[in-house]
């Protein structure tokens, strides 16, 4: 392939960076306020929570199912932990974050276990996590309990320098490991692989089921990171936490390239979704539109992204087609040039 | 203490549904505009404790936000035969209506807290006036932009995070801001949606500060009990001190007592949401037992009591009916943080 | 004819013994036994729906066995899954390309253990093995392409490469491989076959082809509906008592089609001129009579699936003319296709033949929905008979019209698709590869089918896998290389190695293609 | 096949009416006033709103895609129809009707037309249309408009002889109408090959870009069908209605043996899911929950509801297996017996 479709095509594959590039260009000349520094630091740290899930609900997706109980995680690791810890004499920080990310894990393996290995449906068995999960943290936290141990509200509010937050270096890193992960490693590339094709996989000997098992724990595992960030962001914790925000998780993945049928999607494509959604949150609010309308216009944004992200299919197609009439035009060249000699 | 008796097959006419609570206890329906929110766990902790105290049967439904969910709960309730309704709260207040009316047509004596549907009979709605709440949040709001400086009211912007829009909760609390502040036209009120939740408050407070910046002289949050923190740990964020930014508004909740104790909410008016439900099964007991409730005109009096005096006036709302207005006291300026009878300080979370 | 000897002899890799499977609605296999010896080809034959692809499904550790008992080495193996048979390993290719489709072809041939690299890793290394393997072999495909844009043939040459290859395997089990592929592709295959017995390998190969199954086999374990009915020193065969140990009568005789081109009527039907679709096919002229029938010949990737495509409105074509009666026509979709009476039989079944979880019924009935209904209210009274005498003229093995089309052998899934164009019975069939993975007898019954039932009522463009299908059918044959038609036959100058010559273009008149 | 197992078989395939009757029979005894006519009469009713939303979802499931702006339309279809006619001086009720269904028809008609033919994504591409519509019925109709003609209310409002409720009449009736249509016709038919097998279907011949517009199309009139009954119901029109609806709308689609996947599911069976969920409401509400709980009880019975259909797909094969066993063994016998004489 020459050297110029090569980039062509990363570039298209790479197209919600460059959506996220002209948004952000837009803006800047656009938008009063946007192109400070602070605002930029603003646009990661909020988008850090939705980030956390889109990452979650992308892995999910890149083995083919899918998972609605991640923001009922979020509110349910954070919640069952501040119980039991709020009992304790002495209760450590590092145990309550070590037992949050511990319940979140095995949400997701319950989760994984019952869907990769009993088959059920994951849209109906998370949905029901879900509403489980969001019953009984209602139930147990009726009243949201506030001052947490300033270690464990750490990440949501800690600042590196006393600038820069730590949720918004913590996303960014997450999703670096992660896309490494999943384009160097092997352990990465068998989500992909049985996401693509299950029966295949399988048959090649990859342990499917247990990488489906792992997907549901590794989001299980980011919503209760996530579930950090949210309670330490409002020094709370409370059971409406992350309500309603499962179907945007979706919107950022399915942008950054994700697909329900499974096998495709790179954490760094979700990343830029996850900024982009987070983009145009904060650019909405930033040019002063309309309350009433900031819904409206925030779903024309979402529409526009779509067509563009449908155009970079086609445009995709056109590029390879235009790199084979080259090399058959080339072969045949050379094949009247042999002849000739 | 329910009736063990299972129904028998002949008796399902629709009256014969009402029959059983002639004889046995009383039966309450209560509806609930959505379980999450803290002062409606007060309202439901209320309308509980008075009902087992009187004997009274509570059944309590959460509508979650859904005008057709309450007049779902409506039906079943009328099916199982309540001899009293209340409503706590509602999104919409219109579209609701014809539920009540049902319940006007059953003969089943209808109790409205927080908001009151607009339509129907409604026996008596018990209020602390959203509209005037949040004007009072708001002038004292103004009193503490003026107190820092010197008595005026500079030019400035003022921050508005509101609830869900869809909400008419949202709509009268800005209306009751609004009312206010249009008298200062030197103020500039940029809005930013808090959807009931300290991320949305959060995300759009520091938005509209990076945006804003300095200019900025005060923040009126809706409802600081679900969305102060998220405003307040933006402001922390940008280096400056919530204290200098006046937060006021309406409801404080837990997380808001908390915070107005470190002096970060500056006034906020509490509801009195665990006296108004409590009230409200004392009134439907005393109708259960053929007594009087005030009637129009009544002042209601209770030493001690945050929300006394109560004014009972025509209902301006609904199609007739009762509205008792309740005092609503502002946190700290008119009441103290410890003060006892806040409803805040009256439930044990911990339970 | 030779009598069919029964043997056994050497050490066993593979043994195996009562392997029973019970489908719901169907018994698969029966107490089956199996011993396959080091180093050799050994042929799994019998009929469509015998079991070969259940037997080797449970072999690679794909399909839980009901009962029974597995002997790898010597050693009884409990619950072997996929990966327990590649630790000893056992790879198989099954009937339909198990591949990631949205994967490239390094990946593919790669995943899931990307060789020498830990766990971390090394694309451009890989890249570069790849292209070793693949010039090694002799099949150029670039490396960084997706699967999806591979033709079915290239899948499972590549699957083949895998196995040998990369994996390395000791036992490789090929299901129907061959029955997708060419001459010449073909070839290609017999030489990693022998290069691998050669390096000391096993083979277990399934195939409906005798002809194939005498050259490369050593031995052949025959299935009958399920029963093993022995296994028999190919040496001792011939294609005649092949077959017939296949079909499962004493004396099988190869029908001999009628030559019915004396019936071919005068009036032209079909036309295309100059139809062309640059890099796929160009400048295509041919003529069809009522009632001819002509085949298509070509290598793999020669273009005959892009012409069908193209004609029955399918793929786009950019110049040139198509006429239906002389009238002149362009279809931007198969519906008006369809509709005009112009039907495409699909190469890929699965991907675009057939509706997999919907049942035979439905599948067979699906281009004659008019026709089984009253004012757009189908009947069953209508659709039940049709769907099934369908199944009785195609000699479709299933429990019930019910059945969901999963449930099939790969063969009997063909049956299928040839079923529902056959009940059309449209004016111009474009059947690509229509015989692809039937038994001896049902590529028959097909052939026959066609030869006295389709040529009454449409004219037929065809391509088959091998030429020799071509030869027996049609009444003229034409060449297509890479793209354009170089070469014409008449019926009475067919010869299959000329015809073959030509396809490979060995054969090309100086100047015809540039 | 022998005609028991051909009646197990079909009990299975309509598992969720089994589900359905149990779940009735448990509450008949066990959940006071349950069982009384005018319960029923409710539970009917309640359902019928959801009913409509659930029969969209699975009709554009059938056919492989899937419709997050149906609850949205339910709002937006009525809001704008009050919005034009209340401008009139003498709106005709009728005209409304029309003109309520008209917009759900379009909304549906330009969903299908880029999600068929333009190939957008329909997670995203009715994710944005939702947002859209969302946030114009709050800018067009922030305060409810209350008092609607009789005639529009109608549906919603109406008795059938004082009692019986239009909207439950109409509900099971246009179940049946589908019902019909999808086991009958060959309009039915394409859709489930459609959603079977996209391509195979196009390449028989089947316009399947029209096939899956239709479905939107439906999936519209159906969800103005339940916005009709709701604004009738709350006798006014409000930019809330419906809201967080689709989810149960799916949740009751896969019940009733729809899939993502496409090809699967019966209006009937979706009955049975919309009527189940319905009844699952009803039946906590009667028995009095706790309302903290009252949200993990409905995970909670959901969860069994998933379960016991995972169930039956393992007791279809048991049943299948079963058979064959006993036919094995009598073609031993009659072999044997064969042998013998
Ligand atoms: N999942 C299944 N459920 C039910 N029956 C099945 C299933 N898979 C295969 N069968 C049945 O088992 C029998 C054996 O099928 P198998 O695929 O092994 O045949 P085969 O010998 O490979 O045939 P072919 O030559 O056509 O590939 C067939 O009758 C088939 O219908
Ligand atoms: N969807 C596609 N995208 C890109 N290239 C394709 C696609 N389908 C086929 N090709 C390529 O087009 C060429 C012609 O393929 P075609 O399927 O027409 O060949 P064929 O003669 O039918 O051969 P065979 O079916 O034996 O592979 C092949 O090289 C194939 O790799
Ligand atoms: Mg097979
Ligand atoms: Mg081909």
């Amino acid at each position: 392939m020459r050297r110029r479709t090569k980039i062509q095509l990363f570039l298209l594959d790479n197209l919600v960076w460059i959506l996220l590039l002209l948004f952000f260009i837009y803006n800047t000349f656009a938008t009063d306020s946007f192109f400070t520094m602070r605002n930029q630091v603003n646009i990661l740290f909020q988008s850090s929570l939705m980030g956390m899930l889109v990452l979650a609900q992308g892995i999910v997706m890149m083995v083919g199912e899918l998972d609605l109980s991640i923001d009922a995680t979020l509110a349910f690791a954070p919640g069952i932990t501040i119980l039991v810890t709020s009992s304790m004499v002495e209760p450590s920080p590092f145990l309550a974050i070590l037992m949050t990310l511990m319940i979140g894990g095995l949400i997701g393996l319950v989760n994984g276990i019952f869907i990769a290995k009993l088959r059920a449906n994951s849209f109906l068995f998370t949905l029901s996590t879900q509403i489980i999960m969001r019953g009984l943290v209602l139930f147990l936290i009726p009243f949201s309990i506030s001052g947490l141990l300033p270690a464990y509200a750490f990440l949501g509010r800690g600042r590196v320098g006393g600038i820069f937050p730590v949720a918004a270096v913590a996303f960014v890193v997450i999703f670096l490991i992660f896309e490494f992960l999943f384009s160097k490693t092997i352990f990465g590339r068998k989500f992909l692989l049985t996401g693509g094709n299950r029966k295949a996989s399988y048959i090649s000997g990859i342990n499917t089921s247990r990488v489906i098992i792992m997907a549901f724990v590794i989001a299980g595992l980011l919503a209760a990171v996530a579930g950090l960030i949210a309670a330490g962001r409002q020094n709370a914790v409370s059971n409406s936490m992350g309500t309603n925000m499962v179907m945007m998780a979706f919107a950022g993945a399915i942008l950054g390239g994700g697909s329900f049928e499974g096998g495709m999607g790179k954490p760094i494509g979700m990343l830029g979704g996850a900024l982009l959604l987070g983009m145009i949150d904060n650019a909405l609010t930033l040019k002063g539109v309309n309350v009433n309308l900031v819904s409206a216009a925030k779903g024309g944004l979402i529409f526009i992204a779509i067509m563009l992200d449908h155009f970079r299919v086609k445009l995709n197609a056109y590029i390879l087609y235009k790199e084979n009439l080259k090399n058959l035009i080339e072969t045949a060249e050379d094949s009247a040039g042999s002849v000739a000699s | 203490s329910a009736d063990a008796e299972p129904p028998s097959g002949g008796e399902e006419t629709p009256a014969a549904a009402e029959e059983p609570a002639e004889t046995g206890t009383k039966k309450i329906g209560m509806v609930v505009k959505n379980a999450n929110a803290e002062y409606i766990q007060a309202f439901i902790i209320g309308a509980e404790e008075t009902s087992e105290a009187l004997g009274i049967e509570l059944l309590v439904t959460d509508a979650q936000g859904d005008s057709i969910k309450i007049m779902d709960a409506i039906d079943t309730f009328i099916v199982q035969g309540i001899d009293g309704f209340i409503l706590a709260g509602a999104v919409d207040l219109k579209t609701l209506v014809p539920g009540i009316e049902r319940l006007n047509e059953e003969n089943i004596p209808v109790f409205a807290l927080d908001t009151s549907p607009e339509g129907g009979y409604v026996d008596m709605f018990l209020t602390f006036d959203l509209v005037e709440s949040s004007e009072k949040a708001a002038r004292q709001m103004i009193e503490g932009i003026k107190s820092a400086n010197n008595g005026e009211v500079p030019e400035g912007v003022v921050v508005e995070i509101t609830g869900a829009l869809v909400d008419m909760f949202a709509v009268e609390c800005n209306q009751g801001f609004n009312n206010v502040i249009s008298q200062y036209p030197q103020l500039t009120v940029v809005q930013g949606e808090g959807n009931w939740n300290n991320d949305d408050s959060y995300n759009r407070t520091s938005d509209l500060f990076t945006r804003y910046g300095d200019e900025i002289i005060a923040v009126y949050v809706h409802t600081p009990d679900i969305m102060g923190a998220g405003a307040v740990a933006a402001i922390e964020n940008t280096g400056k001190d919530p204290a200098d930014f006046f937060i006021s508004g309406i409801c404080i909740g837990l997380e808001g007592m908390d915070l107005i104790e470190q002096g970060k909410l500056y006034a906020v008016v509490e509801q009195p949401a665990l006296d108004s439900a409590i009230l409200a099964v004392n009134y439907l007991n005393d109708l259960f037992n053929g007594e009087a409730i005030p009637e129009i005109g009544e002042v209601v009096e209770v030493e001690g009591a945050l929300w006394s005096p109560g004014t009972v006036v025509e209902n301006p709302f609904a199609d007739g009916g009762r509205m008792m207005i309740l005092q609503a006291p502002l946190v700290p300026q008119e009441a103290d943080t410890d003060n006892p009878n806040l409803w805040e300080n009256r439930i044990n979370p911990g339970q | 004819m030779v009598e069919p000897q029964e043997v056994t002899r050497g050490q066993r890799v593979l043994e195996l013994h009562h392997i029973t499977k019970l489908y719901s609605g169907t018994v698969a296999l029966d107490n089956v036994e199996l011993a396959v010896e080091r180093g050799e080809v050994h042929g799994i034959i019998g009929k469509n729906g015998a079991g070969k692809s259940t037997l080797v499904g449970i072999i690679s550790g794909i399909i839980p066995p009901s009962r029974g008992e597995i002997i790898i080495n010597g050693k009884p193996v409990h619950s072997l899954t996929p990966a327990v048979a590649k630790k000893h390993s056992i790879s198989i290719i099954t009937q339909e390309p198990q591949v990631i489709e949205e994967s490239t072809v390094t990946e593919n041939l790669f995943m899931p253990k990307y060789l020498g690299s830990r766990d971390f890793i090394n694309w451009r290394f890989l890249d570069q093995k790849a292209k070793e393997i693949l010039d090694r072999v002799g099949f150029p495909v670039e490396t960084y392409l997706k699967i999806r844009d591979l033709s079915i043939s290239e899948k499972q040459l590549l699957l083949v490469i895998k196995a040998c290859y990369v994996e390395e395997a000791d036992i490789i089990i090929m299901d129907e491989v061959s029955a997708s592929l060419n001459q010449k592709d073909q070839r290609i295959l017999y030489r990693i076959i022998d290069e691998r017995i050669k390096a000391g390998k096993t083979v277990i190969f399934i195939s409906h082809h005798t002809k194939e199954l005498l050259e490369v086999c050593d031995r052949v374990s025959v299935i009958r509906d399920g029963h093993s009915v022995g296994c028999y020193d190919t040496a001792a065969l011939d294609m005649k008592s092949l077959a017939s140990l296949i079909v499962g009568e004493t004396h099988y005789d190869e029908l001999v089609l009628e030559d019915k081109s004396r019936e071919i009527g005068e009036e032209t039907i079909f036309e295309l001129r100059d139809f062309t679709a640059y890099g796929r096919f160009e400048d295509i002229n041919l003529k069809l009579r009522k009632g001819e029938i002509v085949g298509i010949a070509g290598l793999r990737g020669s273009g005959r699936t892009e012409l069908f495509k193209a004609i029955a409105g399918i793929d786009t074509h950019e110049k040139g003319e198509l006429y239906l009666h002389g009238v002149e026509k362009s279809y931007n979709s198969p519906e008006k296709a369809s509709a005009d009476g112009v039907m495409y039989l699909a190469e890929e079944r699965e991907n675009e033949g057939l509706v997999n979880i919907a049942s035979i019924k439905k599948n067979l009935t699906i281009n004659i929905l008019s026709k089984v209904s009253r004012r757009e209210v189908i009947y069953d009274r209508l659709e039940n008979p049709k769907a099934d005498e369908l199944i009785k003229t195609m000699n479709i093995k299933a429990f019930s019209r019910e059945q969901e089309i999963n449930q099939l052998s790969g063969g009997n899934k063909q049956k299928v698709l040839v079923g529902k164009i056959l009940a059309k019975a449209p004016r111009v069939c474009l059947l690509d590869e229509a015989t692809r993975g039937v038994d001896i007898e049902a590529k028959e019954s097909i052939l026959n089918t066609i030869n006295e039932e389709m040529r009454k009522t449409s004219c037929i463009l065809i391509s088959s896998p091998g030429v020799d299908d071509l030869i027996k059918i049609c009444d003229r044959i034409m060449v297509l290389y890479k793209g354009r038609i170089i070469d014409e036959f008449a019926r009475p100058e067919f010869n299959e190695e000329k015809i073959y010559r030509v396809m490979q273009g060995e054969l090309l008149k100086s100047g015809e293609v540039k």
